[in-house]
């Protein structure tokens, strides 16, 4: 039996056959369809690039050659390099570090933190449904970016920072989208007959609530990716991101930004990437919302 | 002694009150049928007892104490209930393995390997559907993997709403044979609501009749063969399921 | 004479582990007489029907030898051809009218629409012929009901604008799938005898698909029993119970009846057919 | 294209807080206040190193009673029409000490106070004697007379604008009430200023019909507009923006400025409180290395404390790039490396470019910046706390007189947290040492001109060689202009700026 | 409910939804306060330095502290304030000088004049786009409808502003470059409404309104393309949905033409759920451009509420906040009034 067989198993025979069929069947819808291929590769380059930065990149990204600013792009400097002679290209493939940190961690703290709240707001109804979208209609109707602006000039400079502040803007939209989602299985009778059965109500929110929000919410959370570093790049941009010398992508343009019609590779090689990794991220939850989240995106 | 029992039950969802009333007696061991058109409260009346549907007022017994309003914990492993919809009462991302461990594991049972193989076995579900997701099981195989979980926690009553009103005549040919078998192996106490009277006759010793959130007669499901009932709401629905002596000879 | 014929029709949809086909060869011929298609639930009794208008939805992929309507190729009609035999002249009652309603148009603004597509009628007489098809499939105070949407009538009353709608444009050929299943035994009866009576007396082919056999038995003249995209047999009505088939016995077995008095009811043995 | 006479100037003005010369602190506001009003005795377009007649056409000084009488000039108008008389002089100077808002300090140094004001400060006819207390030359207080706050307003127009006694205060930061070369059309913050010709204006009507200041934030914005033609003038160009404009019609005006720019160490960062550090930091920054490059043309080498070009500066610049002999120098204290402190620097360029560079040249001898970068509000916040590490940072005189960077540079008499000044040696908690503070006031008093201008260079040198600040630049401020801008003045601070003299061929 | 329930009861209850409106939007607005108060208070920007400029002397700073309230406990700044913003004063400004509130007339309608030309551009290109990606669905008009709606979500706003500033206004000339109007118009109709095209439409000045359109044209533009991305991209997504159901077969089955089926049929139903994504955009358009107005010296609310921000500017920002939220608040409730008329579900 090759291991494909063994996969799509009409019957497996281990809970582990069976959840890495089911990985393996949505892994095979994914492939096939061509978005999300290209959208993986993009984020397979980002992390290769940031996983291997230091051999890749031909210079440091921090070394600076004052002699040498603002060189267009050339073979010695495939991007050109920016106002402090830095090589621009060395510090794109630092920057991948740096946004794939923010991706990640904003997607560890808000995405989860919006699920359980979302969750539990639907779960539960009432006063519990009231109070908690209260607070998350108060966030969410708060300005994003300058709630995230607020945060970070309250918690000081640095990309950490701004990285709380990023995640604490982002969790309310997830909350409502799992709470709506809840909403719609909360009376379903899976969730009745856990009841019945004596399940505590922590354990059929963790257990089985969860678990049916959480692959919209990947599907969003992918999407919104590329919202996140725009909203990263925006704290760059004026000036809150991440602390110089650091190759964060959205500071590179804020820099480079005077330069643009001049030296127009300063602020467009950073922007480049922002929008190559943003169109991966999308093309990829495209692709996922196809795989995972049917009901949405039509029987294609 | 009385299984199931109702005292003046009424039943109400915010200002409606659905059910008026409501009292019965089911024996152990009996098989009692609520029957009766729909919308007129016959799942309501599961729910109030199973503490699904809190807010009603009256006696409600089971297996001689009296049941709060809510869920509770020790109540699980003395009744259970069957949902009518076979695709909607079982999650969609968990195999059939973890919906029937999961209830042992709730109540700390151990031994959950065997008992897991023992119950697909009684439900007559072979072991090669154990890890299978419920959208790779037809109807009929959900409904049974419902009951396993429903009888794993090994209860005296169960209460069946409309287990087979989902499913095609075949399908449902082998679900009422699967349960009235159980019935018969392990001393269990039904009580089923249904809108299909062949079903009550087949299934049932007794039935009551509800109408507009009332019941409207008690009857013996003898009554099935002669039609003889006494409130005329219970004759019209008698007749118009075919116990009309036109539609007979067809079959 | 024959209304329909249809030769080896096969309907298939593509999955992960290659195309399956959900009818497998079917071949019969309509004249204007009714037709009962029986069988149990994913036999592909709606795919049938829905391959006779040629609406198997986009994955879905139907060929068949021949399909012939009145003497009209079905199969290579232009889809803009094929508009203007749908609902004039072939239409078909759809299963679930929870789902097959427009939930956002009133229920007179989707029967009006059905006439309109194909008649240029005056407004009144339009709103005439709305109403008085209502009332032809019992609803009370249809003036009140054309206002209503669809989530504001109950299942039975959606099953019988669903057939009102489907007829107002008075088609040659009907295809009924389960048109009465959320309706009430009594209410049951009232609205085939309509559809018994049009088909009578305009001598409108009927095409009815229900996995009740007592009532298909009753209501048509020769019944197809269908299991996994195949005909298992054909008989007449009449015939129901004389039945050979061993799946067809199966069925009407299986079936629990009012004055039951089998302790256990006969199952179908699967593992004689192939399929599900 | 603009109409040949009105200059269109784009400008970030967001700075603006207020526009009353009683409030007014802010760069752009300084600008304001300049053109749209008057002092007694003031620096002119023409000229903008000398000391001229303002208001007052002249004046006598008796230093022995610390009085100064001025006699008004004939014939000026506020832009309302009204004669400028002394009784508008004494409401100016009252108003000033009187609101005590920011600037006051400024003449609140002549021994003012709300309480003696009105007897300081007397009319008499068309002449006004002010008297002083301090140790100090009369030509002193000639130059604080001459600073931004001492502008003459219209008593009567203010008066009539007086809200719950604000003394006008309200209305004049949306409105002007001044007798300079132009009179204010419309203020909206953040947006525009229009101002337009005061014809009779006593010094002579300006060439130009009217000044519209346009807010625009972005630099390139600024350099698109201005190569579009649409506009006459762009104030906040960047070196490399000016170094690449290469149209024909564009020129580009380079003007010297009094500000300078430092580095300074905290004494509350215990690793900071050597004087090895503090000299081997100034061996630590590529001097040269930024001058060419990222602040060409902003700003030039200059490492004492009073700006090149004026009178009392100190024009030495011992310190040049030299990481080895930081490297001796620290070696050789004991100093054990590495150094880690966190550097605040205002965010915007060129500061983040100039902190990188002190990054990346300070790190060669084993001191680490990290790199704090804030808002101009945020940074200020934790200097005035004393929380900071290292700073980099600017700073502008109040007035055109050297005492005002020496108290600010080589004064700090008392150090203690709860005695704040906002001086640069206080925020930086360095206790400078006595026999400075005390060569500091004798400089303020002494009479003689010559000797005066000596002490003050001696100071310079003093705090060049041993003091935690580095000063490393004097700024300079490149303006691009359309072709035909003629007579655009910009002297050494934004209270030099004049279009008064500006023409367009 | 019923449509027979007792007159009464109909109203007592409509009245309680209106009364329980009330409380909840006042509870968030106050939430909203608060978040923004306290947030304010624990920026390390000190507001006294601010007013009083870095060179004053310590008793000039501790009689601003005073004067502005700073000194008084936070709870009592907090409710002092909100008790000032019921009594409708939102105070005065630090960085401007002026009533927060003047300073919203002046800024609000610039802002509401771009991002509702950018909301219609939005809406007028998205939603068909959608529609017919949705129709072809898997042709390769569907893909590129999809990756240009992708484009929206992933380019930086500032950098697409900068650009095409470049190219349509310095290369190519097309628009008139940043600010409002042209210098020499600006100011020369009366300001009624704020937003200029209005104004000028109606003092009848047109050649003020199309040099306002004109300047208006490209950052609304830039701002429709990114609602575009997400309206075409939500509504291709509710119209495949709705294509997958039922109901568009029966239409079908009808004989009704295939464009009768996804206007007349298919795009009904969706309308609720659109304008739900509309009024989001729309007010994501409101609070969400503060980039472009920087790149384009747009006088706004997001700029204001920027440079107030990083002023430590509290009343502003609270202001400005307020602002945006009610505003967001009554979309929110628009959108929940046009879904009860257009979903009979929902009545
Ligand atoms: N959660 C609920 N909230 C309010 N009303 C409810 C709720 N659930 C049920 N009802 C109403 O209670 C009445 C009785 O419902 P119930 O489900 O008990 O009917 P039933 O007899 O089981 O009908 P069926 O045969 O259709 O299942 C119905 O009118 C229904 O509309
Ligand atoms: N889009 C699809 N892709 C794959 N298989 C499909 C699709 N649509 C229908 N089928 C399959 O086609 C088969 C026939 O379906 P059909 O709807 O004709 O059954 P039916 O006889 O009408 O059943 P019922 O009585 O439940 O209505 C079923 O097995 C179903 O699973
Ligand atoms: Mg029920
Ligand atoms: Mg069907």
């Amino acid at each position: 039996m090759t291991t494909r067989q063994w996969l799509l198993a009409d019957s497996p025979s281990s809970k582990l056959q069976a959840n890495l069929g089911r990985g393996y069947r949505m892994m095979h819808a994914l492939l096939r369809n061509p978005l999300a291929v290209v959208g993986m590769v993009i984020l397979l380059v980002l992390i290769f690039a940031a996983a291997f930065a230091p051999w890749i990149a031909p210079y440091s990204p921090i070394g600076q050659n004052l002699g040498e600013r603002l060189l267009p792009p050339s073979f010695e400097h495939w991007m050109g390099t920016d106002e402090l002679g830095r090589d621009i290209f060395s510090r794109v493939v630092y920057g991948a570090r740096i946004t794939l940190m923010i991706v990640a961690l904003v997607a560890v703290i808000s995405a989860p933190m919006g699920l359980l709240i979302g969750a539990i707001a639907g779960y539960f109804g009432g006063w519990t449904d009231r109070i908690l979208m209260g607070v998350t209609d108060v966030f969410l109707s708060m300005p994003k970016l300058i709630l995230a602006l607020a945060f970070v000039a309250a918690l000081g400079p640095g990309i950490e920072n701004a990285i709380i502040a990023i995640a604490i803007t982002a969790w309310p939209a997830y909350a409502r989208i799992a709470r709506a989602e809840t909403m719609t299985f909360r009376n379903s009778e899976f969730i009745s007959a856990m009841r019945l059965l004596g399940a505590s109500h922590a354990r059929i929110i963790t257990g089985h609530v969860l678990p049916l929000c959480t692959s919209s919410m990947i599907v969003r959370v992918t999407l919104d990716m590329a919202g996140i570093i725009l909203t990263a790049a925006g704290l760059g941009f004026l000036g809150l991101g991440a602390q110089p010398p650091l190759p964060e992508w959205g500071a590179m343009i804020s820099r480079g930004r005077t330069f643009i019609l001049d030296q127009w590779w300063v602020a467009t090689m950073p922007g480049f990437a922002i929008i190559l990794v943003s169109l991966g991220f999308c093309f990829l939850g495209d692709g996922l919302r196809d795989v995972l989240d049917p009901k949405q995106g039509g029987k294609s | 002694m009385t299984a199931i029992s109702l005292r003046n039950v009424d039943i109400s969802y915010g200002d409606t009150k659905i059910v008026h009333g409501a009292t019965f007696d089911v024996a152990e061991g009996e098989s009692f049928a609520l029957v009766g058109e729909s919308g007129s409260g016959k799942s309501t009346i599961l729910k109030a007892i199973a503490g699904l549907a809190p807010e009603w007022t009256g006696d409600i017994d089971v297996l001689g104490q009296s049941r709060g309003h809510g869920v509770d914990y020790r109540f699980a492993s003395r009744c259970q209930m069957v949902f009518q919809d076979p695709y909607g009462s079982l999650h969609p991302r968990k195999t059939v393995d973890s919906v029937l461990t999961e209830p042992l594991k709730i109540h700390g049972i151990g031994n959950r390997d065997t008992r897991v193989k023992d119950i697909l076995n009684a439900v007559g579900l072979d072991q090669r559907f154990r890890f299978r997701f419920p959208h790779q099981l037809s109807g009929g195989q959900r409904q049974r993997v419902a009951i396993a979980r429903a009888l794993i926690l090994e209860p005296r009553v169960m209460l069946l709403d409309e287990p087979t009103s989902a499913l095609d005549v075949s399908v449902q040919a082998e679900i009422l044979n699967l349960l009235k078998r159980l019935r018969a192996e392990q001393g269990l106490t039904y009580l089923m609501v249904t809108h299909n009277l062949p079903v009550v006759g087949f299934m049932c010793e007794r039935m009551a009749i509800m109408n507009k959130g009332r019941i409207v007669e008690i009857a013996p499901s003898t009554a099935l063969h002669d039609g003889s009932f006494g409130d005329p709401y219970s004759q019209s629905l008698y007749a118009a399921s075919g116990g009309n002596p036109d539609l007979k000879e067809i079959v | 004479m024959t209304l329909l014929s249809v030769e080896n029709l096969r309907v298939s949809f593509p999955t992960p582990s290659g195309p399956v086909e959900v009818v497998k060869g079917l071949s019969f011929d309509l004249g204007r007489e009714r037709l009962g298609i029986v069988g149990e639930s994913g036999s592909g009794k709606s795919m049938t029907g829905r391959a006779i208008l040629r609406l198997i939805r986009s994955p879905g992929h139907q060929i068949a030898d021949k399909m012939e309507f009145d003497g009209i190729d079905l199969q290579n009609r232009s889809e803009r051809q094929m508009r203007q035999l749908r609902g004039a002249r072939i239409s078909m009652v759809m299963q679930d009218p929870k789902f097959s309603l427009n939930p956002v148009m009133t229920i007179g603004a989707q029967i009006a629409e059905a006439l309109r597509v194909h008649e240029k009628l005056p407004r009144r007489a339009v709103r005439a012929r709305v109403l008085e098809m209502l009332e032809a499939v019992r609803i009370n105070d249809p003036e009140r009901v054309m206002k209503l949407y669809p989530h504001e009538v109950s299942g039975g009353m959606g099953q019988r604008v669903m057939i009102a709608m489907m007829l107002i444009p008075q088609p040659d050929l009907l295809i009924a799938d389960e048109p009465t299943s959320a309706l009430d035994v009594s209410v049951q009866a009232q609205v085939l005898d309509l559809i018994d009576e049009l088909v009578r007396e305009k001598g409108m082919g009927l095409i009815l698909i229900s996995h009740d056999l007592n009532l298909v038995a009753r209501y048509c003249d020769r019944i197809m029993v269908m299991n996994a995209g195949r005909v298992v047999e054909t008989c007449a009505a009449d015939d129901l119970h004389k039945a050979q088939h061993p799946y067809t016995q199966g069925l009407l077995a299986a079936v629990p009846r009012m004055e039951e008095t089998r302790d256990e009811l006969p199952v179908l043995d699967r593992s004689q057919w192939s399929g599900t | 294209e603009t109409p040949d006479d009105v200059l269109v100037v784009a400008q970030n003005i967001d700075d603006i807080v207020a526009i009353d010369p009683a409030q007014a602190y802010e760069f752009t506001s300084g600008e304001l206040v300049t053109n749209l009003y008057d002092r007694l005795v003031q620096y002119d377009a023409e000229d903008t190193t000398t000391l001229a007649a303002g208001l007052a056409s002249d004046w006598t000084a008796d230093d022995e009673a610390k009085t100064i009488t001025f006699t008004l000039r004939d014939g000026a108008t506020f832009a309302s029409g009204n004669e400028v008389t002394a009784e508008d002089v004494v409401y100016s100077f009252g108003r000033v000490i009187k609101l005590n808002l920011t600037p006051a300090f400024i003449l609140a140094q002549l021994g003012w106070t709300a309480e003696n004001v009105d007897d300081m400060v007397t009319a008499d006819g068309n002449t006004v004697t002010v008297k002083y207390e301090g140790d100090f030359s009369s030509n002193f207080v000639l130059n604080v007379l001459a600073s931004r706050p001492a502008s003459i307003v219209d008593s009567k127009l203010v008066m009539e604008h007086e809200v719950d006694g604000d003394m006008g205060n309200a209305w004049l930061n949306e409105n002007a009430a001044g007798s300079g070369p132009f009179k204010l059309d419309s203020y909206s913050p953040a947006q525009m200023v229009r101002m337009s010709a005061n014809e009779s204006y006593f010094n002579g009507a300006p060439e130009i019909d009217s000044v519209i200041i346009r807010h625009v934030a972005e630099a390139a914005t600024q350099q698109l507009l201005l190569e579009q033609g649409d506009i006459d003038l762009a104030r906040n160009l960047t070196p490399d923006q000016i170094a690449s404009l290469d149209s024909e019609e564009i020129k580009v005006e380079t003007f010297p400025q009094a500000a300078v720019h430092f580095l300074s160490f905290n004494q509350k960062t215990e690793s900071l409180t050597d004087p090895a550090v503090w000299e081997a930091a100034r061996y630590l920054v590529d001097y040269t290395g930024m001058t060419d490059t990222i602040i060409n043309g902003q700003m030039e080498v200059h490492q004492a404390f009073w700006p090149k070009g004026f009178p009392g500066s100190y024009d030495e610049t011992p310190f040049s790039y030299d990481p080895e002999k930081a490297k001796e120098i620290l070696d050789e204290a004991g100093i054990e490396t590495p150094i880690t402190v966190s550097l605040d620097v205002i965010n915007a360029a060129p500061f983040t470019d100039m902190a990188q560079s002190l990054q990346a040249s300070f790190a060669d001898a084993g001191i680490n910046f990290e790199i704090l970068p804030g808002t101009g509000a945020q940074v200020i916040t934790k200097y005035r706390e004393r929380t900071h590490q290292a700073m980099l940072l600017y700073w502008g005189p109040d007035f055109m007189d050297p005492h005002s960077n020496a108290k600010a540079f080589a004064y700090n008499s008392d150090n203690s947290d709860d005695s704040y000044a906002a001086t640069t040696t206080w925020r930086n908690a360095w206790a400078v040492p006595e026999d400075m503070n005390e060569e500091t006031m004798a400089a303020l008093a002494e009479a003689d001109a010559e000797t005066r201008l000596e002490m003050y260079q001696d100071l310079q040198k003093k705090v060049q060689e041993n003091s935690p600040i580095v000063i490393m630049f004097q700024a300079a401020y490149q303006v691009a202009m359309a072709d035909n801008v003629e007579g655009y003045v910009n002297g050494a601070t934004s209270d030099f700026v004049y279009y008064r003299l500006v023409d367009k061929q | 409910m019923p449509a027979d329930a007792p007159v009464s009861k109909r109203l007592q209850r409509s009245a309680g939804s209106i009364g329980g409106f009330v409380v909840v939007t006042l509870l968030t607005f106050i939430g909203l306060l608060a978040i923004t108060f306290f947030i304010g208070r624990v920026v390390p920007i000190d507001p006294v330095l601010s007013v009083v400029g870095d060179r004053a002397t310590q008793e000039q700073y501790d009689a601003a502290k005073i004067a502005l309230g700073l000194d008084r406990p936070l709870v009592m700044q907090f409710f002092s304030y909100v008790g000032d913003v019921f009594q409708g004063d939102l105070g005065r400004s630090i960085s401007t000088n002026r009533d927060v509130a003047a300073d919203l007339t002046r800024v609000f309608p610039a802002t509401l004049e771009m991002a509702t030309l950018g909301i219609i551009i939005g809406v007028g290109l998205g939603v068909p786009l959608g529609v017919y990606a949705a129709a072809r669905q898997g042709s390769w008009v569907d893909q590129i409808i999809r990756v240009f709606a992708l484009l929206g979500y992933s380019v930086p706003a500032f950098w697409l502003g900068l650009v095409g500033l470049a190219v349509f206004y310095a290369g190519l000339g097309w628009v008139s470059g940043p600010g409002r109007v042209d210098i020499f118009y600006e100011g020369l109709v009366p300001a009624r409404t704020g937003l200029m095209l209005v104004d000028a439409a109606l003092a009848g000045d047109w050649d003020v309104f199309w040099n306002a359109l004109d300047h208006l044209g490209l950052p609304a533009a830039i701002l429709g393309f990114f609602s575009l991305a997400y309206i075409a991209r939500m509504t291709r997504s509710f119209m495949l949905d709705q294509l997958g159901q039922e109901y568009v077969t029966t239409a079908r089955v009808k004989g009704v033409p295939e464009w009768r089926v996804i206007w007349g049929h298919a795009f009904r139903p969706i309308r609720v759920p659109l304008i739900t994504v509309i009024g989001l955009s729309y007010a994501a358009l409101l609070e969400g451009s503060v980039m472009i107005e920087t790149v384009f010296s747009w006088p706004g609310i997001g700029n204001y509420l920027t440079v107030a921000l990083l002023n430590a500017d509290m009343n502003a920002v609270l202001g400005a906040t307020l602002v945006i939220g009610a505003v967001f608040i009554l979309i929110n409730k628009l959108s929940d009034v046009l879904y009860r008329v257009l979903d009979p579900r929902s009545r």
